[in-house]
């Protein structure tokens, strides 16, 4: 193992003479942890301190017809049995601190569970052995329902519903479509002028985050009518939030105590410990530890979910990437969580740190019987990853070019515009690429080794392309057999390979040309300059054609081709270059309205 | 639940507790006496984060019955260090940074401890067989073991142990 | 048997930050009499090294050694409201918070050293071993710890400090997807070496050599501890890990450490790495964050190691010694691709 | 259902216990017994041990070893006798675990652990209860499921001449993982053919087990690539081993031939 810093790149962008800044100064924390004396959640001793377990499902979907519990609360040490009636305000979604997406989860599950392990009643006892004892002693009524555990089956018409809240088992964004739209540029043109189509299926497994401590919380009263509760949390006004919401409490009457936490790598954040075990101190008056087991910590806590991405790229033989199309399939299990939002992060992140003038993008949560996904290190984005640098693997060998040199051509540079809207700033792929290639002898010819992302961007590749929308996945047309309405393209789930498509134009329903762009403010650091306005397709004849094919400027400094004449009248906001009569801004950034 | 009387030596202090019966010995150090430096990671004898010695052997102290330990030797990452002098072991996890979470420092240290003590010029293989019972999720084991060789270097004529 | 030696390549960037809600955190800090620093967040380690950066962050900031500083994190009667420790946010944001209200301590410090010195506070350094002198003058000056304590005992002021973070809220079009996502990116290529052995189809990893781009390696030995243990983590991911090894089918979940796959010590691989620092605008002292990231490329690239070692392209996760033979099979044997 | 636990001085004391209580289990290391009651296992709520000095006891006895029940990998280790069964004990888990497990215990481990029992079966294993009654290790197997509560004193095991005794444990994680299978072999050979194999997996079925085809198909070949030809084919012959977290049956049946003859040849 070596490592070293190449502080000769980018030097002129920096102060290297910092006092603290820059110096491998010790860990606050390194004594603590080598003394054994770092305060972890679980470090905290209490007198009589009572034991939480879950009672949970041992099936992928079933109605839940009774519940008997007569025989655990009369054993040996068993203190409270906590029934979902007890819990006051049984149903949040963890994002609803951000006003985004519906309730859609229980704390502990009343009327029908939707993935095995799902909690349908808590048990508090004086050890864990007699928690344990009386969760075993629990007789629950199962009514067994069909179930739905892969995420393209899910989306058939007939397939079981796993989450009532979301009946199409997609989440639904922006209260209108039953996944989420990148639309950059028209990549049915691009694809019909490209030398290659290459396609690829990819599958992320899901993943356990595996901190070595699992994941708990102990809450005890303290004497002023408050709760004191440690916690292992990632976030901990996530779980004060959550807590308070489910416990219908003040949240200045809960005082939590983290932050010193036996890795995460993000298992820790949704917040199904803390309310337990504060719900069990409530309900006994005495401090209450709930702590899962590994078992549970590895099939019942949220792993990062498996994603399905099939992608599909036209490419120009001399290597360049002129369109590139995702459909994406994030599993989130039975409950919303954290996906919603990684497909959101996900698709940002499309087409990856590359320059590619055609995007088209359509990614879907959907809800199946298996344990909700969440959270972990890369989130939104490393599934993804495996697949777009899977993908290059695979073009660059169809086209015969070196995998380095084929990355650094169609590298994104300072200046380009991403597919997303906004400029790009700070790029430093293509120095990655180099300094990787160099260590590890990988030879690239000498054009690549002085390429730089400070240069050759920008330009004709900072214009947002005439792009091509649609109306495709409206929520619900999937369920009622509709998809894509028939006059656009259908997205078909159920095909194992990316079925092929037809370029169809956009219904002449599709809005018109806005007459007059609104003012709107921008944030402070994306400013895409001189963007042309948008122009619905649907009053183009015929499909902009021009900048799907635009030669991307290769590494070596070659004449560009004149820049087409944007829509440059400064007095025309450039900020953004979209707009549909109806579309209005909402608080949260899904632009969607919680209740 | 009947318990039992139990004592044992832990860092060189005398312990009686009562126990319960089936109780493990993980749930006794940390509850019974006091000694919180063992971790629980699974319960499951696969994570080492548990780690203590028992008369000088490593034991995973969640699969030990407490009792089972009735007069005998223990100890913990909670004792190795004498006041404010650091055993070298611990004096080299903190100069290869080898701990980040810190989770399953206390239990690395006490096998590492456990091969220093019979074994004072481990080779690398020795040394990752020695942890191969303890899992880190946050260092990918290479600078727990680099500490643990450069502590076997650094320990020999400053305190054997 | 035949071993095959392959080599693969990833490239990838990662954002920085959450781009939901404004992603705030928030940070106070004061000093006490004599000049010594705390700083309260609820902002969460959890091994990451949360403590230290912003420690760093802090001293850096204020102009006074790292040890006058220490953190206290995540109390929430305490600490002022954060969004938590992911999305590679805690850095990038916390961080800049923490400058946020470094920077007020900082002036009510200055401010009370200039009155002490009866000069203009703008005219006032501090040296970043505790002491605040006149620019141009070394000779004028006054400690940090004289400083606060004539604040707090003469003057009248609480050197302290509030600082937030917060990205202005944006939408995210739904029709094209238009949205301000995140403030910077990090960026990552790596070359993996392996071995495929054709009879079995197990993969040896043999060497990474990679080059993280992380803005700014605040603390350049946690930034090691994240490279090297987060590639180690893309290495498992690869080829070990998943709690569903029949996915989408339920069945055989692991259920211990025994059988959740996970490389053990004797499987790491060297790991030769290069840290490139383009500063991000936006970041604290221009760190982005390296903590996320830095498994992603190892995934692609060992895949495509296999394609280059034997022909065989593993697109589903992990890639399993059974993914591989099976491939192999399909192909009648390996193909080796021949090396770059 | 509260645990509770007896200790007894002698070995049929406790053999005696167990008989007269059916939720009663022996405990011998505890890496097995205390795992389940910390995860609440109901089938049993008592405890047995023994501290019978005799389950600690390794004996010669002519070319046999006699190894106590009690004696725990790290025992094996530290014992000269015991060198040929090194690389076995070294197999099972971390230091700690071998600090732990049993001889005794590993008779009772179920799939996917069993690695020193695979050895065992070469090594012409008789098994001795607490109460006197001792039978082939093959037998012993067989009856398992039906007497959990079986006290195993001893094994006897044959004490193998250099070059006979071969082991490989096939595992995903280095340098200590769970097993994807377990070979042992036994080759002796006489003018240069092999002749009275015998032939172990464990992780390959639902205890670890002999393997006939494969012994009968080495009967009398020569110890070379050709000459095991036939056995590496036999090498799953009537086998269908186990799916599990750690890889498929399809692959178990596989890579079997390939172990095999990686052991058989000590590649």
């Amino acid at each position: 193992m070596s490592v070293e810093f190449r502080k000769e790149l980018f030097a002129n962008e920096r102060d290297d003479d910092l006092n603290e800044i820059g110096k491998g100064t010790q860990r606050q924390d390194a004594l603590g942890h080598v003394t054994g004396r770092s305060p972890y959640f679980d470090d905290h001793l209490f007198e009589g301190l009572l034991q939480i377990r879950c009672v949970r499902s041992p099936h992928h979907h079933a109605r839940i017809r009774s519940v008997d519990y007569s025989q655990a609360e009369n054993m040996p040490g068993v203190v409270r049995i906590i029934r979902p009636e007890d819990v006051p305000n049984n149903f949040n979604t963890l994002l609803s601190l951000l006003n985004f997406g519906r309730d859609d989860e229980p704390l502990l599950s009343s009327k029908k569970v939707s993935y095995i392990g799902e909690p349908v009643l808590a048990i508090v006892a004086a050890s864990d052995r007699q928690a344990r004892d009386a969760v075993a002693a629990v007789r629950v009524d199962w009514e067994v329902l069909p179930h739905v555990l892969d995420v393209e089956e899910a989306l058939k018409p007939d397939a079981p519903v796993v989450n009532d809240v979301y009946p199409n088992n997609t989440f639904d964004y922006h209260d209108k479509y039953d996944h989420q739209k990148l639309r950059f540029g028209d990549v049915e043109t691009a694809f019909a002028q490209a030398d290659k189509i290459v396609e690829g299926r990819y599958q992320m497994s899901p993943i356990e985050q595996a901190p070595i401590e699992t994941n708990g919380a102990i809450a005890a009263p303290e004497t002023n009518d408050r709760f004191v509760c440690y916690t292992s949390t990632q976030a901990l006004f996530f779980s004060l939030g959550t807590a308070a919401k489910l416990l219908n409490v003040s949240s200045n009457r809960l005082h939590f105590i983290g932050g010193t936490v036996g890795g995460g790598f993000g298992g820790k954040v949704d917040s199904l410990v803390e309310p337990m075990a504060i719900l069990g101190c409530m309900l006994t008056g005495k401090p209450c530890r709930f702590v899962w087991d590994r078992e549970e910590e590895m099939q019942v806590g949220a792993p990062r979910g498996g994603e399905r991405w099939y992608l599909k790229d036209g490419v120009m033989n001399d290597g360049r990437i002129i369109a590139r199309q995702f459909t994406g399939y994030f599993d989130s299990g039975a409950y919303t969580r954290l996906s919603s939002y990684a497909i959101i992060k996900g698709t940002a992140h499309l087409p990856g740190p590359y320059h590619i003038p055609n995007v088209k993008s359509d990614v879907f949560c959907v809800f199946t019987n298996r344990t909700p996904a969440t959270a972990m290190r890369g989130f939104g984005v490393t599934g993804v990853d495996f697949a777009i640098e899977s993908q290059m693997d695979k073009i660059a060998h169809e086209v015969g070019m070196n995998p380095v040199e084929f990355r650094i051509l169609n590298a994104y540079r300072d200046g380009d515009m991403k597919a997303h809207r906004r400029e790009a700033k700070n790029c430093a792929l293509i120095e990655c690429a180099q300094v990787a290639a160099e260590k590890a002898n990988w030879p690239i010819r000498d054009e690549f080794k002085q390429a730089s992302s400070m240069v050759g961007g920008g330009g004709e590749r900072a214009q947002i392309p005439h792009t091509v929308t649609d109306e495709d996945g409206k929520i619900g047309d999937r369920r009622a057999g509709r998809a894509g309405g028939g006059q656009t393209r259908t997205i078909a789930p159920s095909t194992p390979a990316p079925a092929p498509v037809a370029y169809t134009p956009p219904p002449p329903s599709a809005p018109p040309a806005p007459a007059q762009q609104p003012a709107v403010e921008q944030p402070a650091y994306a400013h895409p300059a001189a963007a042309p306005a948008y122009q619905p397709a649907a009053t183009q004849s015929p499909p902009p054609a021009a900048p799907a094919v635009t030669p991307a400027p290769p590494p070596a400094p070659a004449p560009a081709a004149p820049a087409p004449s944007p829509a440059s009248d400064s007095s025309q906001p450039s900020a953004r270059p979209v707009n549909r009569p109806g579309y209005s801004r909402f608080a949260s950034n899904s632009g969607f309205r919680r209740r | 639940m009947s318990k039992k009387p139990l004592q044992f030596t832990l860092n060189g202090d005398s312990k009686a507790v009562f126990v319960e019966d089936g109780q493990n010995l993980l749930d006794v150090l940390r509850r019974g006496v006091g000694d919180l430096s063992p971790k629980y990671g699974c319960g499951q004898g696969t994570c080492g984060a548990c780690t203590v010695l028992i008369d000088g052997e490593p034991h995973l102290s969640c699969l030990t019955l407490a009792e089972t330990v009735e007069g005998r030797s223990l100890s913990s990452t909670g004792g190795l260090a004498q006041g404010a002098d650091l055993h070298p072991l611990q004096d080299a996890f903190m100069r290869h940074f080898a701990a980040q979470c810190g989770f399953c420092s206390a239990g690395m240290l006490m096998a590492a401890k456990a091969l220093l003590d019979r074994n004072p010029n481990p080779s690398r293989d020795e040394v990752v067989e020695a942890i191969s019972g303890n899992i880190c999720r946050c260092t990918g084991y290479e600078p727990i073991i680099d500490a643990i060789l450069d502590a076997a270097q650094s320990g020999t004529g400053r305190r054997s142990a | 048997m035949s071993i095959h030696k392959g080599r693969g390549f990833a490239s990838i960037n990662y954002p920085i930050g959450m781009n939901l809600g404004g992603d705030p955190s928030q940070a106070l800090v004061h000093s006490n009499p004599d000049g010594k620093f705390a700083v309260a967040l609820s902002s969460i380690d959890l091994g990451q090294g949360m403590k230290q950066v912003t420690r760093q962050i802090a001293a850096e900031t204020l102009g006074v050694p790292v040890e006058d500083v220490y953190v206290d994190t995540a109390d929430s009667d305490t600490g002022p409201h954060c969004m938590g420790s992911f999305a590679s946010r805690g850095t990038h944001r916390v961080g800049n918070a923490v400058i946020q209200a470094a920077k007020e301590a900082r002036s009510v410090m200055l401010e009370a050293a200039a009155e002490e010195l009866e000069v203009n506070a703008a005219d006032l350094e501090t040296d970043g071993k505790g002491n605040i002198f006149v620019r141009g003058a070394p000779s004028r000056s006054i400690s940090t710890g004289e400083a606060c304590g004539a604040a707090q005992f003469k003057q009248g002021k609480t050197v302290s400090g509030r600082g937030i973070f917060l990205i202005p809220m944006s939408d995210v079009d739904p029709e094209t997807g238009e949205m301000t996502p995140v403030s910077c990116y990090a960026h990552a290529a790596l070359v993996v070496d392996i071995e495929v052995d054709d009879e079995t189809g197990e993969v040896d990893v043999k060497q990474m050599n990679s080059a993280y781009e992380v803005g700014r390696a605040l603390n350049p030995r946690m930034v090691e501890q994240q490279l090297v243990g987060g590639a180690w983590m893309g290495m498992s991911h690869a080829l070990w890990e998943t709690t569903e090894p029949y996915y989408p089918e339920r069945t055989h979940g692991p259920t211990d450490f025994n059988q959740y796959l996970m490389p053990g010590p004797g499987d790491i691989a060297p790991h030769n790495i290069a840290i490139l620092e383009r500063p991000a605008p936006d970041g604290p002292y221009g760190g982005k964050g390296p903590g996320e990231m830095c498994a992603n490329p190892v995934l692609p690239a060992v895949a495509n190691a296999v394609f280059n070692a034997v022909g065989v392209r593993i697109d589903e996760l992990p890639i399993t010694p059974e993914k591989v033979l099976r491939g192999i099979k399909a192909n009648g044997g390996a193909r080796p691709q021949g090396q770059w | 259902m509260s645990i509770s636990v007896k200790t007894f001085a002698s070995s049929a004391e406790a053999a005696s216990a167990l008989s007269s209580d059916r939720t009663a289990r022996f405990m011998g290391g505890g890496t097995l017994i205390m795992r389940a009651v910390n995860e609440g296992d109901q089938s049993f709520n008592a405890i047995v041990l023994a501290n019978d000095p005799a389950l600690k006891q390794v004996q010669p006895q002519g070319d046999r070893l006699i190894i106590g029940a009690g004696v725990t990998m790290a025992q094996i280790l530290a014992s000269r006798d015991l060198d040929f069964l090194h690389p076995v004990a070294r197999a099972v888990g971390g230091p700690a675990i071998r600090n732990m497990a049993t001889v005794g215990g590993n008779l009772f481990a179920e799939h996917p652990y069993g690695d020193m029992t695979a050895a065992l079966l070469v090594l012409d294993c008789q098994v001795t209860l607490a109460g006197g009654q001792s039978s082939a290790l093959v037998e012993f197997l067989r009856d398992r499921a039906r007497e959990p509560r079986a006290l195993v004193a001893s094994v006897s095991i044959i004490r193998p001449q250099s070059g006979v005794f071969r082991f490989k444990k096939v595992s995903r994680v280095k340098p200590k993982g769970v097993s994807l299978m377990t070979i042992a072999a036994w080759v002796p050979q006489s003018g240069g053919r092999i002749s009275g194999a015998r032939i172990a997996y464990s992780s390959m079925g639902p205890t670890p087990m002999r393997v006939t085809a494969v012994e009968q198909a080495l009967e009398g070949a020569a110890l070379d690539e050709a000459g095991i030809g036939n056995a590496l084919a036999a090498a799953t012959s009537g086998i269908e081993p186990p799916t599990d977290s750690i890889a498929s049956s399809w692959y178990r049946k596989e890579v079997a031939p390939v172990h095999l003859k990686r052991v058989l040849l000590e590649r």
